[in-house]
């Protein structure tokens, strides 16, 4: 093992935040391949009970996914998040940036409070910048956070991200003057013109 | 909304729990799931009839449905009798238009539900994978670069200096002669008129053109006015810019 | 690596502190010689960057002790002093030797703590004799490290009033609107009690 993979380790292991590839050059000297390192490092870890992993851009050591069972004894039950904020979450991960008007639109119902707010305080989501739009209204995106805790490398790691996409349910598109969720007085416009 | 609560219906048979639907457009995926066909080949026609039920059936027990579920309910109606009725030719969106848009609706809602459930089903930290427990850190020295330019400084001080120099400015009190010592000189005096009196007779330094003399003049106008209408004083005046006579109130 | 021992090396990464060998026969089953394992596992890392080490009758996994400084990062950041530090430095660099007092005297407000701190750790100022007044106050001067960074060959370099009023950054003029508005209210008054 050579000192530069044994510093390598230490640091990984010693912090209490993932590390991007840039800190770990730093220290360990910017004529270091520090890519190759932490593959290294990554396979020699690959079937043991720790792992070294890859998420939002950083690396960290984390217990084997498949130990989780085991494990869980000890971890703190976690409160389980309501579906509308389950849903919330989701449509930010894969239409981000996405505004609270363009979420209720999607779900079809107003955000009630205890949604976003439940998301950011667990880290999750963030505002992001404001639309150029009318109003300038808020987007909100996903924080490194999320793809630490879901394990995610990067956003397009999400599950079935490619085929959603291919499916065009990403697609910006504006459903018809959306049908519900701040949508109400569409369908009254249309009444009238009928009538 | 789905706050509308399912109270137990006191008769009737169906009992609709509102309570686990996340909105109008949740509903009409639960019936669409139960059609148990392919969602891009839903039947809306059907869909808004069920939809159309579940609000009547709704009604029919009392529920409060909250605004939402009601004015899906109108726009299903107008819906159906776009798809019904042989179509105008018009710049509108066509039924078969409004139909797609939902089922698009649907299609994009129930992939979201399942991303999310896709993504809670994640090894997730803290509850399947674990960081260290104990980490020991690293310790991170940071050395601040100060970020300043001699303009910066030189900027600083003159500003500094500005206000330095105007910073003892203040301004003179002004001599005036109060009001308040006006109406005091003036009630000593009245003890000791005889008769009408001038009133520049009172006025200290009278006639003068100074800022002083000229307030002690006005303070003692408007004092005498004061006390003539306290009823302690007369005045009288023969004509414009003549003198000002006063006297005092006789006691009857 | 069997089961047994990866679920002992993610149980010793993921406790908050040392285990005893008790603890992990509990969770590992008591059929298990825990002895063994910890030494087996002990063994592996004894030359990596990890080690697991055995302290007060508990294990626990520790950075190697030879790379404890190297665990240090350095990070340089960028600091925009605020304006009554800058002018803290102005004033030094115009009135050394000064002391605390006479600076706040100068500025007319008191001077934080924090300021002279910043300036010594920016290297620029340092405390020079003591003023042999009542008190003996310190006084505060300029360092080199103060002349290298603006350029300057010598103090007498520093630009003086003169200098800085032909420069135009010292505008002579007053221009306090304040003042002038403020004045037209006596007149008014006057002109009151004259009428």
């Amino acid at each position: 093992m050579t000192p530069r993979l044994r510093l390598l380790e230490a640091m990984l292991f010693a912090s209490p935040e993932p590390l991007d590839a840039r800190t770990l050059e730093n220290r360990l000297g910017s004529d270091t391949e520090v890519g190759g390192l932490l593959a290294d490092l990554a396979a020699h870890y690959a079937d043991r009970g720790i792992n070294l992993v890859h998420v939002g851009g950083r690396w960290s050591f984390r217990t084997a996914p498949d130990l989780a069972d085991k494990l869980r004894v000890d971890a703190e039950v976690q409160k389980k998040l309501s579906r509308a904020t389950t849903e919330t979450l989701a449509i930010i991960a894969y239409h981000q940036p996405v505004t609270r008007g363009e979420i209720e639109s999607i779900r079809g119902v107003a955000t009630s409070k205890g949604t976003l707010d439940i998301l950011m305080e667990a880290g999750w989501v963030r505002p992001g910048k404001r639309r150029e739009t009318p109003g300038r209204p808020l987007t909100w995106i996903t924080t490194d956070g999320f793809l630490d805790h879901f394990g995610l490398e990067s956003l397009r790691d999400l599950p079935n991200l490619d085929d959603l996409k291919a499916s065009g349910l990403l697609d910006p598109r504006p459903v018809l003057t959306s049908i519900a969720g701040g949508g109400d007085a569409t369908p009254a416009r249309e009444d009238e013109a009928e009538g | 909304m789905d706050d509308a609560i399912a109270e137990a219906p006191t008769e009737g048979t169906l009992v609709l729990d509102l309570d686990g639907f996340e909105g109008p457009i949740d509903v009409l995926l639960t019936l669409a799931r139960d059609q148990k066909v392919d969602l891009t080949r839903i039947s809306i026609l059907q869909l808004t009839d069920q939809y159309l039920a579940f609000v009547a059936e709704a009604r029919r027990i009392r529920l409060e449905l909250a605004a939402d579920y009601l004015v899906m309910a109108a726009w299903l109606a107008y819906l159906k009798s776009r798809l019904l009725l042989p179509e105008k030719d018009e710049e509108e969106p066509s039924g078969e238009d409004m139909a797609q848009a939902l089922a698009f609706q649907l299609l994009r809602l129930e992939a979201m539900q399942a991303a999310g459930a896709k993504l809670l089903d994640r090894p997730r930290l803290g509850r399947d994978v674990f960081a260290r427990g104990a980490p020991e850190g690293i310790q991170i020295v940071t050395k601040s670069i100060f970020d300043l330019s001699l303009y910066d400084l030189l900027k600083s001080y003159t500003e500094h200096k500005r206000r330095e120099e105007f910073d003892t400015w203040r301004i003179q009190p002004t001599e005036l002669y109060s009001m308040e010592d006006a109406l005091e000189h003036l009630s000593e005096m009245l003890g000791r008129l005889p008769d009408w009196t001038s009133l520049a007779s009172f006025v200290p330094g009278a006639g003068g053109d100074s800022l002083m003399s000229r307030s002690a003049l006005a303070a003692h106008f408007v004092a005498s006015l004061e006390l003539t209408k306290a009823g302690r004083l007369e005045l009288k005046q023969d004509g414009v810019f003549s003198p000002i006579y006063l006297r005092r109130v006789r006691s009857s």
